[in-house]
């Protein structure tokens, strides 16, 4: 058993390694040095505090997006929206911060609310078409992302804009999440993400109402059946998920990106879908996926900026280890591997 | 006769699980070959190697003495192999005609041809006496119309050894006669047949030869006249069975649930009801009879509160429900045993623990804080009791649901329902598809729990199980109330004939 | 965590600060693609001839993420980079945070507000009203319909600048003339250019201007195909590169010559004098000024009248 | 409106359709066998590049639609071993493929051409009109008179519906994607459907990918697809699998996209973000009030393990 859960790690590991070698092939017919690109890969994660810090940071909004899907799915919503409902949240939260006219925590406090709170809208306008008209959230929140990014172009070219390029005001000061240490980036808000990925978890296994949402999500007849309210855990999955995106747009808005502008949230929702399912769905997995997300981005721009390699092969080499990591542990699932592996250690063990 | 098919030392693994060890298997040309065994033997896995559909671990196949090997049931189809399924292998999002003509190779042309196809299939269903209605959707159909379409579908594709996998686990006496006829027919044209099933009569009567697996391996091959279902009960479970008689209650006591001129769907003849008034009392079991698709489902359904009737009036232990909804009906002891243990009763991808625990996680018991927080622990002892309690055989109770046997999912939902303490306990269909060990289990606890004062629901489209646990039978036909009949010495003859409507 | 309060493990960068004969190096990071055909590449090939002029080595990564500016000036610092070239001003708040923690690093934005520079900050600053007016009094001149198009990529501040002028110098020369204009919303949706170039056409514009990088090429080929294999009748104006001979409907280009301005912030750096100023570029210090004209289609008459106004535009006499 | 106004509009309104057509027709075959593809955006964004890189080289739109059509199937490939053999999940590859395709297509991009200012033009297909019926009065000239690519997708919009309500081989299509093992008991290899699902996707969306360099613009930039994929995906779902709606989704799509441009233009007042956010709008209203209860093909997303009950 130890062994079997040995090899669904190894093998996952195994096929980044692969992963790393093919970018490493690649960057050597570009002319560069692989041993070197990947040495500025691991110096630009963690060669300083700066850097580690760095990760850190990136990784944040990531692990909120990741939540917010894992929480989803939890559900069986195929949610796509994290990015809109992200943006939404930070919008909000940014709104309540400039205008209120005051600064201070009480304000941040304000602000987060305010975001969740937008999230979480953003995140029931699907649910309630899904469960009043049956539409099918991908294609609603898919939509609804557009929307919100657009929207985000018309806050910050018109609405809140300030000054001469298309970006709104920054955050002031006293509103801003604080810093943990005060000369690194690292905010009070990653802590707030990984509290939020317990609370996940906690409530995903460790409540009756957790339970049932899962069993929702597995099972809806079977849950209606026997008794659950089938509609109100979806549109409450809908809701939270959303809530926490939201939660993430105002944790980065106030902690780490302070105003609006273009390409702002880029990507983040899709991000979250990758992470949450190379995570399994789990809450914690996801946080530590993240993570991963976040050295990998991290890394990979010192890697680039020091090898001189294109950013396009960047980005085929973190689209390689998803594509091996997910791949291996597919694999591991597949019927005559499961009777490979059961073979090879029932062998082992009987000698 | 001559020999036709062999099986030689086939093995089936699933992880490190042997469904089928070294099972040998041979059928003649001519011949009705059954495949007994408790639920789980390795039955069905053991004809699935043959249609290809699952690769051996090891053994090989031989097909007319030659030795064949099997790679997909496109193969199989090609070979002369067809096979029933014991689930319904229906698109049901297609028609009728689509699905039984699927993968169809008979013509090189590329439009399917309706007029042609459909004349040659209605011919088909014409001559062995299986009625379909070609136009409509699968979802439209009752099951016994989707196992007539089964077995239609194989007939269709004219193989030479056809397997029945529990082709009568859903089709109703009558039915089940025009079967052994269409069987005969097949006999007579030479073909050969594979037939599973769980009930002694019917594998007595069809049967010439009898293979008995346990545990996945093949115990031994009887010729059905040289034996009785005392011995093959005793090979198969290794005790004997006899046949119970379960006492009759006359005295019922107050009711726990009342119809009062129900309708659902008043128009539509399989999934409506009309003007439907029962009651079902304390300690009694209310049986109802009945072809499948006569407005069963919903009568299950509106009485466990997952659907509300249109009109009349349902009362619960005197009263209207305060709430019309499952939940309501749970909150006053309602238990229910639905038709579709998969679909309804199960989450398949949750462990046997959660399943077991599913209603009440927020109880005291397995919870503090209303909910907030789980006692894993003790949810984990209380369902090692129930597995020890009911007999559940699993490796463990943190396995999934899903890969455990017919028989012991449906234990799960019984151990769930019964330990509810339910004084309205509805079983739909409670032992279709179980062995007979299975079957006697579930039929002891119903009795058991009827006579802790419970009352029973039972809706059924055995027949026989109708006549022996119920004490009172009602018979449903196109949504309406044929009849009422005691239970004790059912006019056996005036209550089928209710059952055809008439 | 193995976390250590280490300094950067670039013993290089220092080493390369003591050698006398020292090269400097220059990293540019851009949003776009620097292949684009427009900004990115104008303001890739003029860090480069900046740099050849110079002597200076060049970097560049392009195509990045918004939340990934910081990450790569980090890096670039953290190699030993003598200055980091931003072009645009929304790479301004991540220069700033940057330029904080590496005092030794000087940074040029492009485009940068007047208030930014302090003293390791830059701002490079072409003028958008000269750049407006001059496209405007082509357009002014050339126009037959007196209906001419301009398409802006976002709402920057300097684009509307740009839009703002072109339309009042175009009047100034010709007051029946109206101008249509719209935002593609994107600087690289190539068939969103067209299709607003097409409906610009059909309501009647026959000179256009963009403001947009790669949904101007988009635009040219709407014109082009409108124009077909016959006499051209609609022009483009180009920027900020000379466009001449791109497309056949190029008339003009009002070009920016980046690499003098990023020339002259090198030589700061070199003489030590960085910080602390703008950097300006107009038809003055001729880091502004009017491309070649398509002889084929401006005649010298015409052409000869542009250069006139361009040269009032400058003393300050245009349109009084 | 006077007349050129709204034939500038109708045309706009197929201009901006055919792209998204023929990529939501790719979605649609993909779909139609159990596989959700996320992944439009990248492979159109490959086959945007090699179509184009084809036609800069050999001048022939044609011969370039074909191997960026085949690239296309090529980037598919890799979400098709993964999902159908490997069985994992669909969402992620598509994922996937949109990090990689047009990261890939973008290195080529930068290999080819290195770093230049001179943008890089190929040439455009030809339109062709088609004799009798491009003298219809009005909108015969706008209609017929258009690139063989346009024709060619509308008639893929007949063909696909009737290859899949009236052939053999369009049932067994079909029944794979709603139930594969009953397609399997009934003869029909699942797995090879799967694949050939796939490379008609692959196909289709590259060629898609390509029309868009060799039928729109002439070149190629790194955003040239701009979320055309995901467009088409919901136009699969709007139209409820069946070519017909995912041709009238589509339309409406681009009819919306021609108008919100047109409106953009001439009203500076209003912010254009508001005119873009029409289509997305549009589609949202009227999906809600065409309701849209059908879920599509059953087993979609759905891995199929043939020993798997
Ligand atoms: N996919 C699987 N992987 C591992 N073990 C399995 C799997 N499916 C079933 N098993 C186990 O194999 C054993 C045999 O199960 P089986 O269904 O034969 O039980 P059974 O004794 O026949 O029960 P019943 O009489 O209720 O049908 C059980 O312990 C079951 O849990
Ligand atoms: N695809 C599969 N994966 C894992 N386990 C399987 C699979 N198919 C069958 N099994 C296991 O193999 C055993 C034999 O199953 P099989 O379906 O052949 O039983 P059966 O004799 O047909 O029973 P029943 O009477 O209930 O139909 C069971 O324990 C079952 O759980
Ligand atoms: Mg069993
Ligand atoms: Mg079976």
């Amino acid at each position: 058993m130890l062994k079997k859960n040995f090899m669904n790690v190894l093998i996952p590991m195994l096929s980044i390694l692969l992963a790393f070698i093919i970018g490493m092939i690649i960057i050597l017919c570009m002319g560069a040095n692989p041993i070197q690109a990947i040495g500025f890969l691991f110096r630009g994660a963690f060669g300083t505090v700066t850097n580690l810090s760095n990760t850190v940071v990136r990784s944040m909004p990531l692990i909120f997006c990741g939540l917010c899907t894992c929480f989803a799915y939890r559900c069986g919503i195929f949610n796509l929206g994290g990015e809109g409902q992200f943006l939404m949240g930070a919008m909000a939260a940014l709104a309540v911060s400039l205008l209120i006219g005051a600064e201070g925590p009480w304000v941040t406090v304000l602000a987060i609310v305010a975001g969740i709170l937008a999230g979480g809208f953003w995140g029931l306008l699907p649910g309630i078409l899904k469960s009043w008209r049956g539409l099918n959230e991908m294609i609603t929140t898919i939509m609804f992302n557009y929307v919100a990014v657009l929207f985000m172009g018309f806050v910050y070219t018109s609405a809140l804009r300030e000054g001469s390029v298309p970006q709104t005001a920054a955050v002031p000061d006293l509103t801003k999440i604080s810093r943990i240490f005060p000369n690194l980036r690292i905010t009070w808000g990653i802590v707030i993400a990984i509290l939020v990925g317990i609370a996940a978890w906690y409530f995903l296994f460790h409540t009756s109402k957790g339970f049932q949402l899962r069993a929702v999500g597995f099972n809806p007849t079977a849950s209606q059946f026997n008794g659950f309210s089938v509609k109100s855990y979806r549109l409450m999955a809908f809701v939270v998920s959303g809530a926490i995106a939201g939660l993430g747009g105002a944790s980065d808005i106030l902690g780490t990106q302070f105003r609006l502008i273009s390409g702002y949230g880029s990507g983040y929702g899709f991000d979250g879908v990758a992470i949450a399912l190379i995570a399994q769905l789990d809450p914690i997995a996801t946080v530590i996926v993240a993570y991963f997300f976040a050295v990998l981005r991290v890394g990979s721009t010192t890697m680039q900026v020091g090898s001189g390699v294109p950013t396009s092969v960047i980005d085929i080499i973190q689209a390689l280890v998803i594509i091996f990591a997910v791949a291996g542990s597919a694999m591991m699932h597949l019927p005559t591997v499961k009777v490979f592996f059961s073979n090879l250690f029932g062998k082992k063990e009987a000698a | 006769m001559e020999e036709l098919l062999r099986m030689e030392g086939i093995s089936k693994q699933f992880g490190e699980f042997f469904a089928n060890r070294n099972v040998c298997f041979e059928v003649r040309a001519g011949e009705v070959h059954t495949l007994l065994g408790e639920n789980g033997a390795g039955k069905s896995t053991l004809m699935n190697v043959l249609v290809g559909l699952y690769q051996p671990t090891s053994g090989s196949i031989f097909l007319h003495g030659k030795k064949v090997k099997i790679d997909s049931p496109a193969h199989a189809v090609k070979l002369g192999i067809g096979m029933v399924h014991q689930h319904f292998m229906l698109v049901e999002a297609m028609t009728v005609f689509e699905n039984i003509i699927l993968g169809d190779r008979r013509s090189k042309k590329p439009f399917i041809d309706v007029k042609e196809r459909k004349k040659e299939i209605l011919e088909l269903s014409w001559k062995y006496g299986l009625n379909v209605e070609l136009d409509e959707k699968i979802t439209n159909i009752a099951v016994g119309a989707q196992q007539r379409v089964e077995i239609l579908k194989a007939l269709y594709r004219g193989a030479e050894l056809l397997i029945l996998d529990e082709p009568t686990a859903a089709l109703t006496d009558v039915e089940v006669e025009g079967l052994y006829s269409i069987i005969e027919k097949l006999k007579a044209e030479g073909k050969s047949i594979v037939f599973i099933s769980h009930k002694m009569r019917e594998v007595l009567h069809v049967s010439d030869r009898i293979t008995i697996l346990r545990a996945g391996e093949a115990i031994c091959t009887l010729d059905a006249d040289k034996t009785t279902s005392q011995e093959l009960a005793n090979l198969m479970i290794g005790r004997e069975l006899s046949e119970p008689i379960y006492s009759k209650v006359t005295q019922p006591g107050d009711p726990v649930i009342e119809f009062i001129n129900v309708s659902y769907k008043k128009s539509f003849k399989h999934g409506g009801l009309s003007e439907v008034s029962l009651r079902v009392a304390k300690g009694e079991i209310l049986g109802i009879a009945g072809v499948d698709g006569n407005g069963q489902s919903q009568l299950a359904q509106i009485a466990a509160g997952v659907i509300v009737n249109e009109s009349g009036e349902v009362k619960l232990k005197g009263k209207k429900p305060s709430t019309f909804a499952p939940r309501g009906f749970i909150d006053e002891r309602v238990s229910l045993i639905p038709e579709d243990r998969n679909l309804m009763g199960l989450v398949g991808d949750m462990s046997i623990e959660d399943n077991l625990v599913f209603k009440s996680t927020e109880d005291v018991r397995f919870s503090n804080f209303h909910g907030w927080l789980l006692k894993k622990n003790a949810i984990r002892q209380y369902s090692e009791e129930l597995r020890d309690k009911y007999d559940i055989r699993c490796q463990s109770v943190a396995q999934e649901t899903r890969n455990l046997s017919g028989g012991n999912q449906q234990k799960v939902i019984l151990a769930r329902e019964l330990e509810a303490e339910p004084d309205l306990l509805i079983a739909v269909h409670p032992t279709r598809g179980l062995d007979i060990g299975a079957t006697r289990y579930v039929r002891d606890s119903m009795i058991e729990a009827r006579d802790k004062g419970c009352g029973v629901l039972l809706i059924s489209a055995d027949f026989d199980e109708v006549l022996q646990l119920s004490d009172r039978i009602i018979v449903l036909f196109e949504g309406q109330i044929m009849g009422e009949y005691s239970g004790k010495n059912p006019p056996i003859q005036e209550i089928s004939l209710a059952m055809a409507g008439k | 965590g193995g976390a250590k309060e280490t300094p950067a493990p670039d013993s290089s960068a220092g080493a390369a600060t003591d050698t006398p004969a020292k090269t400097y190096k220059v990293a540019m990071i851009c949003d776009s693609a620097i292949s684009d055909g427009g900004w990115g590449a104008a303001c890739y090939n003029g860090m480069v001839d900046a740099a050849t002029a110079n002597g200076w080595e060049t970097a560049y990564t392009d195509s990045i993420d918004q939340s990934a500016y910081a990450d790569s000036m980090i890096s670039y610092c953290d190699l030993g980079y003598d200055m980091i070239f931003a072009p645009g001003n929304q790479y301004s708040d991540a220069v700033v945070q940057v330029a904080a923690d590496y005092p030794n690093v000087f940074f040029a934005v492009l485009n940068g507000s007047e208030t930014l520079p302090t003293a390791n900050i830059a701002s490079i600053l072409p003028d958008a009203k000269q750049i407006g007016s001059i496209a405007g009094i082509i357009a002014g001149t050339m126009s037959k319909s007196n209906v001419i198009g301009f398409i802006g990529g976002m709402e920057l501040d300097t684009t509307k600048a740009k839009l703002a002028n072109f339309e009042s110098a175009a009047k100034t020369i010709n007051p029946s003339i109206s101008a249509v204009s719209a935002y593609a919303g994107s600087f690289n949706d190539t068939a969103k250019g067209m299709e607003l170039a097409a409906s610009m056409i059909n309501d009647g514009a026959d000179v256009f201007f963009g403001d947009a990088s790669a949904v101007d090429s988009g635009a040219r080929q709407a014109i082009d195909q409108k124009n077909g294999t016959g006499a051209i009748g609609i022009f483009d104006i180009g920027q900020p590169a000379d466009l001449l001979g791109q497309n056949p409907c190029v008339v003009c280009s009002v070009v920016t010559d980046n690499a003098g301005m990023i020339g002259l912030c090198m030589k700061d750096v070199q003489s030590g004098t960085f910080g602390n100023k703008v950097v300006y570029g107009n038809l003055e210090n001729g880091c502004v000024y009017l491309g070649k004209f398509n002889d084929e289609l401006v005649d010298a008459d015409t052409q000869t009248k542009i250069t006139d106004y361009v040269k009032a535009l400058q003393d300050g006499t245009f349109g009084k | 409106m006077d007349g050129s106004t709204i034939s500038d509009l109708i045309i706009a309104t197929v201009r901006m359709a055919t792209p998204l057509l023929i990529v939501a027709l790719a979605e649609l075959y993909s779909e139609r066998a159990g596989m959700v593809n996320i992944g439009l955006d990248g492979i159109m964004a490959f086959g945007a590049l090699v179509g184009f890189l084809v036609c800069y080289w050999t001048g022939n739109p044609y011969l370039a639609v074909i191997c960026a059509a085949v690239a296309g199937v090529g980037v598919n490939m890799v979400y098709a071993f993964c999902t159908i053999t490997l069985c994992a999940n669909q969402i992620v590859y598509g994922m996937a493929i949109n990090i990689f395709a047009p990261a890939l297509a973008s290195f080529i991009y930068r290999v080819v051409f290195g770093v230049s200012s001179t943008l890089a033009q190929a040439t455009l297909m030809k339109t062709v009109a088609i004799p009798v019926l491009k003298d219809i009065p009005l909108f015969g000239k706008l209609l017929f008179d258009q690139t063989p690519m346009v024709y060619l997708s509308y008639l893929l919009v007949i063909i696909t519906a009737i290859y899949f309500n009236r052939t053999k081989s369009g049932l067994n299509y079909k029944a794979v994607g709603e139930y594969p093992k009953a397609a399997e008991t009934m003869g029909i290899n699942v797995i090879r459907q799967k694949y050939i699902a796939c490379i008609i996707c692959g196909f289709f969306a590259g060629a898609g990918g390509a029309y868009l360099t060799t039928c729109y613009v002439n070149t190629y930039s790194d955003g040239v697809v701009a979320g055309r994929g995901f467009i088409a995906l919901a136009a699969v779902i709007f139209g409820r699998w069946t070519s017909p709606g995912v041709m009238m989704a589509c339309l409406l799509f681009g009819f919306f996209d021609a108008l919100q441009l047109r409106l953009q233009i001439g009203s500076n007042l209003i912010p254009y973000q508001l005119f873009q956010m029409i289509p997305y709008v549009m589609t949202l209203l009227a999906l809600t009030l065409l309701g849209n209860k059908i879920s599509g093909p059953k087993a979609n997303c759905k891995p199929y393990f043939r020993e798997e009950r």
